[in-house]
Formats: structure tokens, C-alpha cells, sequence
């Protein structure tokens, strides 16, 4: 789960993390008076899930209430276009107004799982306020990787090691090291799988502050954070993520395809997604319905699929081990009845109770087409839209 | 022989809620000598008449001989049982359960390197060894048959589709392990590849990774310097777009060894025999065998 | 270092651990009026740092206003002798006026350091309020032991076990679980080496609530436990300890003892003990003036020492390894002369620099007689005491 | 041979205050071969002149290839200096400083098992072997000497006493450890007695114990089950009364095994020559080699 700038540097907040003086609005009055407030010098950030948005002009720069306005009226309630949103862009409904910082030094720092040390592991990078993949390429020895404990959390004299290579002016050290366990401790408690400051500032004034923020938390901790659970920002998922995510499904949209797909299992869902294109095919959504399976989710899944406008066939890859073909089955008619939906399906059934799914398939006069395997369904895929049927 | 469990596994059961007993009934069905249950509230009773239950793993032990775990219970609790399981000195520990959060997984697999269990999953189909009809996870029965193939995958259904692909070349497995899918968990693609190199009944091995991380170049590293057996490996995910759940910072930990290009590249120059479309990894290991 | 029961108790409330509502009394007054707001039907305690306080009569059940007056004139500012004070006891300067508890069951509950594990242990038993030195010894099968993990803390699993051995009612294992759970962490957090709760009752209203309390810091640690280090009660030290604590010496008063010992080293100080006493005298203390030394601190040392009326004749033992003999010998001499101690010394000075701390204090024209080592002043001293020369 | 320091040792010191500076010099002229030495605020200049400083461990062993560490820096920080030389992968790392808090040190076990590092200390006197001149630590140079006998001990200054009586009656050193008075440290008894047992230049071993814990126990096991070679112990505080610092919730932890008497005894079951007094250490030494 991502969250907003502004929701990161509240966080930053309670962690004694410095951040600049900054208000959220959603409206442009609210906008122009907190400009005002900070003496017409602020920055405007569209708070929206996604980097990449300073290049795509959400970020602003104002010297004047004027100016606050018109950029406000540019952006507040229109869909932004970044290269990592999708052609739709996502709608900014909300705006940091922050003071404006006079920068000295932008540093990189970021906290992330790596999972080869099963540890946190620091990145961290004198060529901060820039993309960091692109740092990562052209100047790899740029990028300083430092790997935490997790029985001892960060050494101090991994700090030390980090401070001398980025250069940490001596006055700062003491800062700077509280600022980095501050933010192991965030990172921790709070099951982060991301944490990330870019830029990191020292300000003319030698303050260290962080100007961005963006953390992400580990969907499966949510059950034990709910206070964040609770300010996700659902406005930002597509409508049909948002009832996938209700209903415990992991669903993603892809642009262009028509087939829409079931599967069980990531493993088999790239496999799927594999077959489907060398068949010719492109899918046009996945709907993975994971291990354990009830009817009702069965139901919402198939629903899912059948309201996404560019589904023109969809294509069911089961095999049971923890789910229950039986279950899948009768979930796929109850829905296919309800919705009255005439999208025809191609299943391929196997595993834990596969005869009684594929009995119950057969007998209820849905237009489905049974695969015996993987192959057998690209085959049929191919041939339905070499036949035109699709 | 086979790897990890055969007709000496004497099964642990934690979490007998409705997917663990019906998994339960299927084991047992298959020939797996389950002998305790570890469910809250129910000590006294028996699951089916049958396995008595226990309120603590160590009670099951002490009074049922168990050497073998295996863990349904719902994800915010699997670290605790995951954990008293490792405490209790089971040989082995397989964790069904998925969504694991990752910082719990962090924490069992430092506490993991001072003991001695081998912990396979979580978020994993388990283990299946077809000779001995013992079967430690959800992986259907009626798929598998013996014979000399080592089936190792991080995916529970691809495993369950390359299984299948095996029976229609007409070869029967070893044994079938699924490592699972998480980024950190208990066994490796080396820790599995190991077992299989010095499992005689083993000839080849078939291996299916996915998309991300870099255990598949570690087999890779594994495969050259070790293995003399043939290793069939698959990719799944070959036209994925990039994933995006680490985010950028992420994508700079393993930069482009998660591309699956740069997985069949590294697994291509070890030696191993790579299979690009998952519906021909039973034709493959049959080109590679005869 | 000890907390008092009123302190370990707000530690306990910092954690949200329950205890009964209690007031601090210092005065009659101040005694009576608390008692009066817990409608008369409270319980007195002395605050001080000992066990054994119920035995010793330092506990009262009060029922009047009356009643507590005439309690708290008997042992407000008196001293409480107790199994474990000595025969001084100890001076009671403040006294916990508690409300009253109905107690249904009553449960030992401590966690400790278990050196063999390297980890955090919990003893708990289902015989609270009872010696548990006692239970151990008499009924062992009693006594529950549970090895802490210092990477996951204490599992969940652990606490189920040990509810069931204590046979917690169901309906409070969530309200105990989470008093287990910051009992741990407070042990973590604040350095301890002992928090102990005997008894942790049950009331008969079914709530679990920690009647006394006892907490041990490391006094290793009290440069990170500053607000603790603040709070202790040096009045309940003797004058001498306080002195030897602020110069950081480790210094032990024995009773009826006349040989002033100094030596560096806790297993020399035992060795030079043991030898003391099989050569027929009796050490009157110990100061072990440990590893590195400045002159200051030894002339400080010294003057403990001889502060120390029992004091007839001073054995020094001093095998210098990180000490230096020059700086110790300095130390001694200096701090003589001031004092103008007529106090005759029998020393033993080997190891680092011992040869020029030997050459001064044999230039010091003091009355000292060196030995060559452990056996040779056992004899000397033996001697002496056969002379009657002390 | 001797046990963990030799001529091949190449030390790094870190912490370079007063004592620090002071021991190093000491070090240098009995013949240790310093080669490092890591101070804040000091990289670019020289120890007297001879020995470079650097500004972290890493950077010292890259530079000058040390494989062992000693660690003089105050307390508060001798935990992050034990944690720097075991990621640096020491080893051996002697810890000399004194007042280490006993929930560091119970990270640093943890840690420890997870790593192949050998700690000695804190809180100890460190290693001498006289044969090749190499003393990391503090004993005093001056009162050994070469020769047949290894001598652990947990308490610092007991262990010169040891020596200076070994001197008296003729005895060198193979190697000298102190291995530290603190509840929770590196090396334990056993793990010193395993080494000397091992050892060729090593006749006898001069086992010096402390009232409190278990670990003397622990020795006598271990001597019982795995010692040739003859093991002269003495235990220090046969008359102190009882220790209170742990209080009664600790005495139960230990129960009785914490009196000399019980150390004595179980020492004595297991064939260990006890000397009750410390005065007679070694005469014991020649009456048992005699």
C-alpha cells in the first residue's frame, strides 16, 4: 500500500523526522491562504501515487498568490499523466502547499528489503533530486548500499561509514545519525517494504530536511496497522481494484487486451499471461483468486472480470491444490447466471476436485469451452480468433 | 530414497480450520502418516476420530513422536507457530499459509540461522514424495507418480502444471518441492537442487522459477559448479511487464537480474536445459532424457 | 541499581501494567489524608530497598485513620531491620499508601537475565506472595521457567503455555498476555536485570493487577537510563558506598571485620578474602578499585577506606594489568599524607610498572611493610595478629 | 603452537585514549605485531610514528591485512566496536573494556552465533603466548614465560597471580586467557579447555573459576568427557558471603551451582586437582606434574 507524500511526512512527524512547514488543500482558497501564510514562497505538489511527478508539472514553485492560483486551477481535480501512471493519468485531489527551502546539499536515502540478507538495507547516494535508476546506471559507485541487522538494527559505525561517504559536514553528524535511526524505527514498526527521501536537503541554513517522502507498506502487515490501513486513498486504485481488493483478489489491468483471466497462483498467472500472447491473444486484465477460495469469492472475481468493458473472452487456467475446483465452478455459474453475462469462457480445470468442477461446468449450459491443459487452452484460444468468434 | 519426507515422516498438523482439515483428510488419503494436531481449544479431542489433538506443538511431540510439521493457520498468527515449531527441533516445517508479512518472515529466517529445522515455504504447495505416498503440503495425489524426476518450483500451480506435463511424457517424480513464492523463505532453489544431487533416485531435475529476485542465478551458480544431473528450468512470466511492488529503490537491489531474459540467460550458460513457454517443459525434459 | 517499589510501580504505570491507586507519603499528614480518600481501607508500605518487608512488620493492613497514625509514627524515619538490612537496618524515609486489594489468587511473576541462554527468562508460579527462594527449594515442579528470544521477544505461543500452566482464567488471558508483553519490554527498554511482581493478583473483580514490584537495573547501563540514574535514593546507601559509587569503586562493607582491604580485581579481592581469613583476620571491607585508575580515584579509595573506623590495618593487593602500580602508589601516598592516617599497610604490588610503584612507596617513609605476594602477606598479616601489633 | 595468537597474528587496536595507548606501547614491546590501529578523527596520521590509523575496521584490514582486533573504547561504544570487528569478519576480537551492559552483551551473543568470529572477553585481560612474544591484551609481559602449562581464568588479576606463581616453581606458559568476569562473554571455559586439550605445547592447564553462574560446572563436564591432559582449578571466593546483585528471582535461575563449593565439588567428580587456597596454585601445579 502506497502512501501520499503528505501521509509520509505526517508519519516523518511523529518519528522526529524534520520535514518543511507544509498544509494540505483541497481547494484553491485553501491554497492561496496557506500560500499567503508562508509569505507568497511555497512549493505546490500534486499529492498522487505515483513518481515522476516534478517532470510532469505537478510540482510548482510560487512567488505569488496569483500564480498559486492559476497553477491550482491547472491541476486541482485534473487527471496528471506521469511516465509511471498509464495514459489515464490519475486525478489530483489533493495538494501540499509547503514552504520553500533553500538547498545547499540534495542527498539520496531510502530503507528496503533485501532479501538476499533477509535485512533492511540503507541506499543511500550524494546524487540526490534525481532519478535514482538513472544514478544506479550511469554512476554506480554512486549509490552506497549498506545492510542492517535485523537482531541489532543500524550499527552506528555503519552510520559513521555512511556519513563519510556522503560527505556529512562534522556540526551535522549527531542529526543526521538520529534522522537515520529514526527512520529504521519507522520502517520497522510500521512493516514498511519502502522508505524512501529524495531528496534528503541540507539547507543553506545546514538543517537536514527531509523534502520528499514516500513510503510503502507491506499489504500483508495491514492487519496489524490499521491506522494506516485506514488512510489509504482508495481514489487513486481503478474502481474494479478497489472491489478485488474488498474481496481479498489480486487483480491488475492491462492495456489492450480482450481476454480476461482467471487463474489461481502468480506462478500460473505469468505462465498464462506467456501462453495467451504467443497464442496472439492479449489479456486485458488478471484476476488471480489466490490459494483458498470461497463461492462467494468466486462470484466477485468472476464479476470483476465481466465489468471490465474490453473483456471479450475469458479464459479460466485452474489447478487446484488448496483451492477446490468444485467451489471455483459453482462461483463461475452463480456469477455467470446473476450478471447474465454471454462472454464466452475457455477452462482449463485441474487438480483438487477437478471432475466435480468440470461436471458441474458441463452441466450448466454457460458457453464454455474445456481445456484439458495449458497447451490445449492457448490452442483454443488461437482458434477462436482466427475463427473470428472473438 | 526420495528428499525430506518419505514413509518415515511422522506428521504435525497446526491449524485444522476448513482448508487444513479438508488438506488434512487429503494427506491422509494419499498415505501420509499424520499423527497430532495443534488447534487452540479442541486438546482431549480427536480430528476424524482418529489424530488426537494437542494444545502445544511440544505436548504433540513428547506424546505422539512427531518429526515433521505442517502449518495452516491464518497468516497474522503463522509466525508464532512457525516459530514454535522451530523451537520444538522438527526436522522439517512446512508453512502453507499465505501473506506472511515480509518483516515476520525477516525475523524467522534470522532466528532460522541459529537452528537447526529446515523450514520449507511459507505461502508454498509443500512437498510430495510419490514412492513412499507421503505428501506434506496441497499438492494434488492424483497428479503425481513415481519415478526419477526432482520436481522444484517457486509457483504452487505451475508446479501442479509441470507435474502434469511429466505424466503425459510418461515420467513419474522423485520427489515434488514447492519452495513457495515469497521473496524471503525457508528453502532455496539450492537448498532443493542439494537434496536432489545426492538423492539417488533422482536423474533430472525440473526446475520452474518466476520473474524477480535473483534465487534463480544463484541456482544458476549452483547447477555449474555442482550439479551432474540435468536441470530442465522453466520462466514463468516472460512477458510481464515490470513489476512495481518494491518501487524504484528496490528495483536498484537486484537491478536486472529479476528480468526473466536475464534468469534464462544465466541458467542457459550453467549448463541447465531452459524451457521458454511453460506448456512444453514435459516435451524438454523428454528431448533432454532420451 | 534498586528502584523502590513507588518507582518500579510508576515504571509499570509508563507501560500501562496495572497497579492499585497508591500515594506517596513522606509525612503523618500527608499518611492520614490518603488513607481518608481510600475511605479507610488501605495498605502502608515502607520503601525501602529490601525484601522481607511483610515479615519485618514494614507492611500494614489499615482500617481507620487512627489506625494508620499510629503505624506510620511507629516506623516513619525509624530504621526497618529486616533478613536482609544487617543488623543496622535501614532508614524509612517514605511510605506507599495503597488502596486495599480482595485478592483471589496470587501469582509469582519476574523476568531475569539467563546467563546460559544469553537471553531474557520469565519465572512465573502459581504460589505468589510466598518466598520463592522458599518454593524453589520446596517444591520445585512449582517454579515455571520460560527462555525469552532476544529476536522475537517473548512468542505468543510462550505466553499460551505459561496461561495454561497458571491456569489464567480464559477471559483475562488477553489482558494477562499484554501485561507479560510490556513486562518484557520495559525489561528491555529500561536495562533491567530483575522486574519482579510477587504477588501479580488476581481481585475477586477478575482484574490482574500487580501488587508489589520490584525492578534491578544495570548499573552498566545507567549512562543510556539517565532518568533512572536520577531517581535513585541514595539514601538508602551507606554514606561510604555513595562516596565509592560517585569515584566509580566498587566497595563492600562486611561486618566485624578490621582489615581495610584495596585491591584491583573482583576475583583477586575474593582470593585476598578467603586468604585474610584462613591467616585468622577479618576483612572490615572491600574495594576493588577495578581496571583503569587515575591518582584521584585512589586517593579517593583510600579514604574510604580509612573513614571506615573498624579499619585497624590496610592490605593492599595489586596485580596491575591495565592499572598502573606508579599511578596506584601515588595514589596511596598522597592520600595518606593528607588524611595523616597512622594506619599501618601491608602491600602487595606486582604486575604493570610495579617496580617504581614499589621504589615510592618505599621512599614514602609511611608504615608500610611489603609483601611479595598473596601467601607472603597472608603470613604478615598472620604475623601482626600474633604480635598484637593490630 | 599455542591457542589463538601466535606470530601470525597481525592486530588492529581500536580505542587509542589513555589506557588504549598505554596498552598498545606495552603490546609493542613485549612483540606483538600492531598493524592498525582505528580512532575517530584520526585517519592519515600514525600511532608513534609506526602505526597507521584509519578511520573504520573495514578500511584498516583492507589496508593492512589484520585478522585479529583488540578493543580499549569506554563502554558505552564497546558494543558498536565488537559489532564493527565481527562484520569484518576478525578472527579473534579481544574486548578489554570493563562495564559493558549485560543487554548488549546478550546481542552480541546472538549476533555471534550467526558469525564465525571468536570474541574473548569483555571485560577480560586478553591472551598472551610467551613462546612467540605475541600478547593481545593486558597481562603483563613481564611475569610470563614460555613453557608447557595453559592457564584460563575468568578473573583478570587472579590470573597474574596464577603466573607469578607458575614462575615461582619453574613453570612457562603455552598460552595465558583470561576470558573475563563478566555473567555473559565470548569464550567460555570450555571453549578455552577444548583449544588447550588440542594444543601440543600444552601439558596442563591451570583453570582459575569465580563464585557465581555455572560455567565452572559446565568445565567440569567437559573435562570429565574430552580432558587428557591433567587440569589444575581454583576456585576464588570460597569464604564471600553470598552475592546479592541478581537477587532472589536470579538464585533460582542458578540455585545452588553458584558456591564454591559446588564448583569444587563437581570440578573434583570430574577429576580436576582442586587447590582450595589461591596462594597454592602453584604448588599444586608442580605436586600434580611431579
Amino acid at each position: 500500500m502506497n502512501l501520499h507524500e503528505y501521509q509520509s511526512k505526517e508519519l516523518f512527524s511523529h518519528y522526529n523526522i524534520p520535514i518543511p512547514v507544509g498544509f494540505l488543500a483541497t481547494t484553491i482558497e485553501q491554497v492561496k491562504n496557506y500560500v499567503d501564510k508562508l509569505n507568497n514562497n511555497a512549493v505546490i505538489k500534486a499529492q498522487i501515487h505515483s513518481g515522476g511527478r516534478g517532470k510532469a508539472g505537478g510540482v510548482k514553485l510560487v512567488s505569488s498568490i496569483d500564480e498559486s492560483e492559476s497553477f491550482t486551477k491547472s491541476i486541482l481535480g485534473k487527471f496528471l499523466i506521469t511516465p509511471q501512471t498509464g495514459s489515464k493519468g490519475i486525478k489530483v485531489n489533493k495538494l501540499l502547499v509547503e514552504e520553500a527551502t533553500s538547498i545547499d546539499r540534495e542527498i539520496y536515502f531510502s530503507i528496503v528489503i533485501d532479501n538476499n540478507d533477509y535485512a533492511p538495507m540503507i541506499i543511500c547516494s550524494t546524487e540526490g533530486g534525481m532519478d535514482i535508476e538513472e544514478v544506479s546506471r550511469t554512476m554506480p559507485e554512486k549509490i552506497i548500499k549498506t545492510v542492517c541487522s535485523p537482531i541489532l538494527g543500524v550499527s552506528n559505525y555503519k552510520i559513521r561509514k555512511i556519513c563519510e561517504e556522503l560527505n556529512i559536514p562534522k556540526s551535522l553528524i549527531p542529526n543526521f545519525t538520529e534522522i537515520v535511526n529514526s527512520l529504521y524505527k519507522l520502517f520497522i514498526e510500521k512493516d514498511c517494504i519502502l522508505v524512501e527521501i529524495n531528496p534528503l536537503v541540507i539547507t543553506k541554513e545546514q538543517k537536514v530536511i527531509a523534502l520528499d517522502a514516500k513510503i510503502n507498506i507491506d499489504d500483508d502487515a495491514l492487519f496489524r496497522q490499521k491506522s494506516l490501513k485506514d488512510i489509504e486513498d482508495k481514489s487513486q486504485l481503478e474502481k474494479l481494484e478497489i472491489e478485488a481488493n474488498r474481496n481479498d483478489l489480486s487483480y491488475v489491468k492491462l492495456e489492450g487486451g480482450r481476454v480476461g483471466c482467471m487463474v489461481n497462483g502468480a506462478g500460473l498467472a505469468m505462465a498464462t499471461m506467456d501462453i495467451t500472447k504467443w497464442a496472439g491473444a492479449q489479456p486485458a486484465n488478471f484476476l488471480d483468486i489466490g490459494g483458498s477460495a470461497t463461492v462467494e469469492k468466486i462470484e466477485s472475481a468472476f464479476k470483476i472480470i465481466v465489468s471490465d468493458k474490453d473483456v471479450e473472452v475469458i479464459l479460466v487456467n485452474l489447478f487446484a491444490g488448496i483451492a477446490r475446483s468444485d467451489v471455483v465452478a459453482n462461483g463461475i455459474i452463480n456469477a455467470a447466471k446473476e450478471t447474465e453475462s454471454k462472454i464466452p469462457l475457455v477452462i482449463s480445470m485441474r487438480g483438487t476436485n477437478s471432475e466435480e468442477g468440470l461436471k458441474l461446468l458441463n452441466n450448466s449450459n454457460l458457453d464454455i469451452t474445456t481445456a484439458t491443459d495449458l497447451e490445449n487452452a492457448a490452442n483454443i484460444l488461437k482458434q477462436k480468433l482466427s475463427q473470428g468468434d472473438i | 530414497m526420495s528428499i525430506l519426507v518419505d514413509k518415515n515422516t511422522k506428521l504435525l498438523i497446526q491449524g485444522v480450520g476448513r482448508d487444513g482439515s479438508f488438506q488434512a483428510l487429503r494427506m491422509m488419503e494419499y498415505g501420509t502418516n499424520i499423527v497430532s494436531a495443534v488447534h487452540p481449544g479442541r486438546e482431549g479431542s480427536k480430528f476424524e476420530n482418529k489424530i488426537p489433538y494437542f494444545s502445544s506443538v511440544s505436548k504433540a511431540i513428547n506424546e505422539t513422536g512427531a518429526n515433521t510439521g505442517i502449518i495452516f493457520v491464518p497468516a497474522p498468527f503463522a509466525k508464532d507457530a512457525i516459530i514454535e515449531q522451530i523451537d520444538s527441533n522438527l526436522e522439517l516445517v512446512v508453512c502453507i499459509t499465505e501473506g506472511v508479512p515480509i518483516h515476520d518472515m525477516i525475523e524467522i529466517k534470522n532466528y532460522l540461522q541459529t537452528k537447526t529445522t529446515r523450514l520449507l515455504g511459507p505461502n508454498c504447495p509443500g512437498i510430495i514424495t510419490p514412492k513412499s505416498k507421503t505428501k506434506v503440503g496441497i499438492i494434488p495425489g492424483n497428479i503425481v507418480s513415481p519415478g526419477n524426476i526432482g520436481v522444484v518450483s517457486r509457483s504452487g500451480t505451475l508446479t501442479y502444471e509441470a507435474i502434469s506435463q511429466l505424466a503425459q511424457y510418461g515420467y513419474g517424480q522423485s520427489t515434488c518441492i514447492g519452495i513457495g513464492g515469497d521473496p524471503i523463505n525457508g528453502t532455496s532453489f539450492v537448498d532443493a537442487l542439494k537434496l536432489f544431487q545426492e538423492d539417488e533416485e533422482t536423474e533430472a531435475v525440473v526446475l520452474i522459477g518466476e520473474i524477480g529476485g535473483n534465487k534463480e542465478q544463484e541456482a544458476a551458480t549452483f547447477i555449474q559448479n555442482y550439479m551432474s544431473k540435468p536441470v530442465i528450468a522453466n520462466i514463468a512470466g516472460q512477458t510481464a511487464p515490470e513489476g512495481k511492488r518494491m518501487g524504484h529503490a528496490g528495483a536498484i537491489v537486484t537491478g536486472e537480474s529479476g528480468l526473466a531474459s536475464a534468469k534464462n540467460i544465466s541458467l542457459k550458460n550453467a549448463g541447465a536445459h531452459v524451457v521458454e513457454s511453460s506448456a512444453y517443459i514435459g516435451k524438454k525434459v523428454k528431448e533432454v532424457l532420451s
